[in-house]
């Protein structure tokens, strides 16, 4: 069975130890929740897992192959949602969603996306013209588009409304019910069924572990 | 690979034509910059025609960092830029594209407007054919080498000036040949070593710059 | 075990400095002392050159010494980035500050010699351009490795800069070779040995051991200060973080 | 009133003081321009005396636009800008403080540095004196002049290129001026009246210039 | 009694209406929560009775006094709290807060603000160091520090932990009890008393009201 595990993650940032010791484990099918105070590491974890930050020590692995090994193969098969929604302001919302469903070789799928996301009336609009929860979603319909196994979302919800948040979550327990595994980070509520919670703050360095 | 390759390429060229007028800018840049030098130099001709190539090299190369600065710098706060580190194709890839994009938009349109400044300049009528072959090698080293200063200073606090020191000291070797050949060449020597050694520096930054500059890239998002 | 060696390492390294300064600062002094006085009373003024020669024995060594420097902050630099050793990545900072003042030596000399030899301060030739954009490389590594808030992406930054700019380290060595220039090839560091009188030679060499002892003294003493102003920033953070 | 203005100027100062070697950036390339430029025109002594007094306004020049482009760049990403504006005083006053603390560190660093290049270029020594004379009366006209652009390109996606497009043509006037005051006074014709029009320039622009970049900072952040 | 009122207001974004025939009135001690779907306008009418943004039709008037007649009395009376925390990297937590708090011309609150928000331990720290939810707290202290009546807040529950969140409630409880007025906008729930609530989605424009 594909399992998707961290072990002994060490982080550091800006000279400063993160979080340290960090195991987490999720198989096909299993969620991932990351709570914790403001600058406990949640970004930082699921930066981690994407390969975007290199961890200090430790290995993050997908099937037992460290993600490192071949980036490529790792960016196929997961889905990054950071703080930034990437919507070109010149492009419109189906250019937007279809250039990233391109990359990872999907294009027949955007307009089943947008539809999910009750933006498809918004398909010809310019990025720029768009609010903050409009972005959000557009971001959100890129994910759609392309199925892959492995999510990770940081704090997906925020700026969405309610309807769309509802929405969100009858998407996740579909790839999940799919055999896909999801990562995301929070400060509301989401309520997946039986996923595991990770508290970041039980992670914090003790008072030894500076990093020089 | 190839298809990514073009998907980018095709990306960028849709986002250059629609929202800025790119090319035309660059292209305004470097008419005002030779203005600008006629007159600090003065409308004396024959000083101005001795110092033709140089000044219209000078102004290209200003012209190309200029807009080379954003190339990563948008795609980099809007997100894009981690996406694109993350798809499942190596940055490298991503890289060539987006400099070729750049290239095209922004380093045809000089060389098209550059005979024109010539004449402005009243450039010794030899100079024109080499002036438009050196800058066809050159502009594509400059975009290359560019790419890794524009890497480099995404996410800095000073973007335009640090890249200029990062970058220009490298463009000197590609200005001193890229103004030889044309000197040579209006002067009636041999210029064919010029271009040799322009090709060779093309060669070098094709094979290295790509990897240097995704490795900046991939920091910098870290 | 990686995380080992980044708490351990600057401990060694603080060690291995701390025994090493004194040497190097006294063997600085002596050799200069020695160096000094064999090129100024003992090795003989030039046939052609008179003793505006002298000059060489500053000249010569700094010109040296700004091509090793640079040399050697590649080599740390590529260090930092394939191994990640932290004491790497202060080495090549540390270093410098004191190859750019190398290197504006070796043009200072140079010109000054220039005058008197060529009858001009300074050409366009392809030496004297490649040791120029040195500096300029120098200088744009400084910049760019300040120009970040965390100290650690200038360090990978200006990393890659300094790996792309060593290409022109070959140039400025070999741009004698390769075209016709007005600064004279090389005579001591060649093929076939050193084609230049021993009286000439030995101040020499011992011009150029003192600037090498100078180079790692200061480095010494620059790199504990940054490991210990590291040490001080992360406690202070520590402390407010919790 | 007064308060508030120090206090912008006083942040401003700290923040380039703190992060950005920004006065030795703009001092390096300033100096990288010139070189460029010595390369590119080739090494004859009398050329470059011929030409020093418009290199060196051009490089001024130059210097202090790509500094000018990020005046409010920054503070307008960040959300500042928009407090700023929001703040209990004129915006006038707000843009003037940015520019008095942007001139104190980039333009007075570049004065400084322009005697040395100057001998770099073999400019005849009568004009030394005159230089830093209309380089003190021209720079402020040139950063105030740049903040126009500076808040007209926010929120445009081409920083660099567009703002040069839109004050290198209104830095034209200074620059003419410029170099004719040292020109004259090196071949010893009078200069006054040279002075006296850039003086005009500065307290023109020193009249219309902060309501100009305020209104273009006010539509920018709408 | 000081009002804050908006009359008839018409929107105007992108060439398309956003909202139209909006009013609003809000007195001492009261409150308006704006809600409603992405994209129904709630941060442009904030930008609004900010200043920031002019109405195509309509006015804000405080006190009866239309806001654009004196935009610096404006200023002086009003924080608002935007998308963007305008956390200056290079300076301390201290110095961002207190060059801001100088401006409204306080600067003896500011450590009250830290203490406030639980960051006083940040005090000293550069804005760089700090986690999306610490640079929000950052932006908020701001607003303790320099008391003004006006409060516009926009989705300033973003990236806050719980904690901070009820911090935040108990902070604009007491303003209130003061007599100060609050505006915000949210997609969650902020418990406040007795505050009017603004669904934005009713001012939407009919079909035909686009503008040219
Ligand atoms: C600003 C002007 C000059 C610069 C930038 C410069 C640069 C250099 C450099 C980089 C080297 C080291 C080369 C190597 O290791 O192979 C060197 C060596 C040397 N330079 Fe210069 N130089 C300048 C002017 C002069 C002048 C005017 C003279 C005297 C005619 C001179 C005589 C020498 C000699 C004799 C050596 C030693 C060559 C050897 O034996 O390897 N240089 N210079
Ligand atoms: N770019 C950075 N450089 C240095 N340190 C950073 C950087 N980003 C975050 N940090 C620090 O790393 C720690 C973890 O940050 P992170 O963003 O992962 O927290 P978080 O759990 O996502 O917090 P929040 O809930 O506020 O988003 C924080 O203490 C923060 O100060
Ligand atoms: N800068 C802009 N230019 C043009 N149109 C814009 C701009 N910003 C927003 N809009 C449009 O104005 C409308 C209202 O946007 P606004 O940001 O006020 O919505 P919102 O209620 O805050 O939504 P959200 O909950 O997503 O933040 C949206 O339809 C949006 O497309
Ligand atoms: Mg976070
Ligand atoms: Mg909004």
């Amino acid at each position: 069975m594909t399992q998707f595990t961290g072990k002994d993650l060490l982080c550091v940032r800006g000279g400063r130890v993160v979080f340290t010791g960090l195991d987490f484990s999720v198989g096909p099918g299993g969620a991932l929740v990351l709570i914790g105070p403001n600058g406990s590491g949640k970004s930082s974890l699921l930066r981690l897992m994407a390969g975007l930050l290199k961890p200090y020590a430790g290995i993050v692995a997908w099937d037992g192959e460290g993600i490192a090994e071949d980036p490529e193969a790792h960016g196929g098969r997961m889905h990054y949602v950071g703080h930034h929604d990437a919507v070109k302001p010149a492009l419109s919302v189906h250019e937007n969603v279809s250039f990233w469903a391109g990359l990872h070789g999907h294009v027949g799928t955007v307009d089943g996306a947008l539809e999910t996301l009750a933006i498809s009336h918004l398909s010809d609009v310019p990025g720029r013209f768009l609010s903050a929860g409009q972005k959000r979603r557009v971001n959100l319909a890129r994910v759609l588009a392309a199925p892959s196994p492995l999510w990770l979302l940081d704090e997906p919800t925020t700026a969405l409304d309610k309807a769309t948040i509802t929405t969100l979550e009858r998407q996740i327990a579909e790839h999940r019910a799919g055999g896909g595994i999801v990562v995301l980070s929070t400060h509301g509520e989401i309520p997946l069924e039986g996923a595991g919670v990770l508290e970041l703050a039980h992670f914090q360095a003790g008072s030894g572990e500076i990093a020089a | 690979m190839m298809g990514v390759f073009g998907a980018i390429v095709r990306r960028d060229l849709r986002l250059a034509l629609r929202q800025g007028m790119d090319s035309v800018m660059v292209v305004m840049f470097f008419v005002i910059a030779v203005v600008l030098f006629s007159f600090g130099v003065g409308p004396e001709p024959n000083v101005l025609a001795r110092i033709a190539a140089g000044v219209i090299w000078v102004s290209a190369l200003l012209a190309s960092m200029l807009s080379l600065e954003r190339l990563f710098q948008i795609d980099y706060e809007d997100g894009s830029l981690e996406l694109l580190a993350l798809a499942p194709v190596p940055l490298e890839v991503a890289v060539v594209a987006k400099v070729t994009a750049h290239w095209l938009t922004t380093g045809l349109p000089l060389i098209l407007a550059a005979p024109l400044l010539a004449v402005l300049l009243r450039m010794d009528g030899e100079g024109f054919g080499i002036l438009i072959a050196v800058l066809l090698i050159g502009t594509p080293t400059l975009s290359l080498i560019g790419a890794v200063g524009a890497g480099l200073i995404l996410g800095s606090r000073r973007g335009g000036v640090l890249l200029s020191l990062l970058i220009l000291p490298l463009y000197i070797p590609v200005l001193i040949f890229g103004v030889g050949a044309v000197d040579a060449a209006i002067g009636g020597f041999p210029f064919k070593a010029h271009l040799l050694i322009l090709g060779a520096f093309l060669a070098g930054s094709a094979a290295l710059c790509p990897w240097a500059a995704a490795a900046a890239v991939r920091q910098a998002i870290e | 075990m990686k995380r080992i060696d980044y708490l351990a390492n600057p401990t060694r390294f603080m060690r291995l400095a701390a025994v090493l300064t004194p040497w190097m600062g006294w063997a600085t002094v002596l050799l200069a002392a020695v160096g000094l006085y064999l090129a100024f009373f003992v090795a003989p003024p030039d046939y052609q050159q008179g003793e505006s020669v002298r000059i060489m024995y500053v000249h010569v060594p700094t010109s040296w010494m700004a091509l090793f420097c640079y040399v050697s902050m590649a080599v740390a630099a590529a260090t930092g980035l394939i191994w990640k050793h932290p004491v790497a990545d202060l080495v090549a900072k540390c270093t410098a500050p004191v190859g750019a003042a190398f290197c504006f030596l070796a043009l200072l000399t140079g010109s000054l010699w220039g005058k008197p030899m060529w009858g001009t301060y300074w050409v366009w030739d392809a030496r004297l351009t490649s040791m120029l954009i040195l500096l300029f490389l120098y200088l744009g590594y400084i910049a760019l490795v300040n120009a970040f808030d965390d100290p650690a992406r200038g360090a990978k930054a200006s990393s890659i800069l300094v790996l792309v700019g060593v290409v022109n380290v070959p140039i400025i060595k070999f741009s004698v070779d390769w075209w016709n220039t007005l600064h004279q090839p090389a005579s001591v560091i060649k093929m076939g040995g050193p084609s230049i009188h021993p009286t000439m030679l030995w101040p020499l060499l011992l011009m150029a051991l003192a600037f090498t002892t100078y180079y790692v003294w200061v480095l010494m003493v620059r790199v504990r200060g940054e490991i210990i102003a590291n040490k001080i920033r992360v406690l202070r953070l520590k402390q407010v973080h919790g």
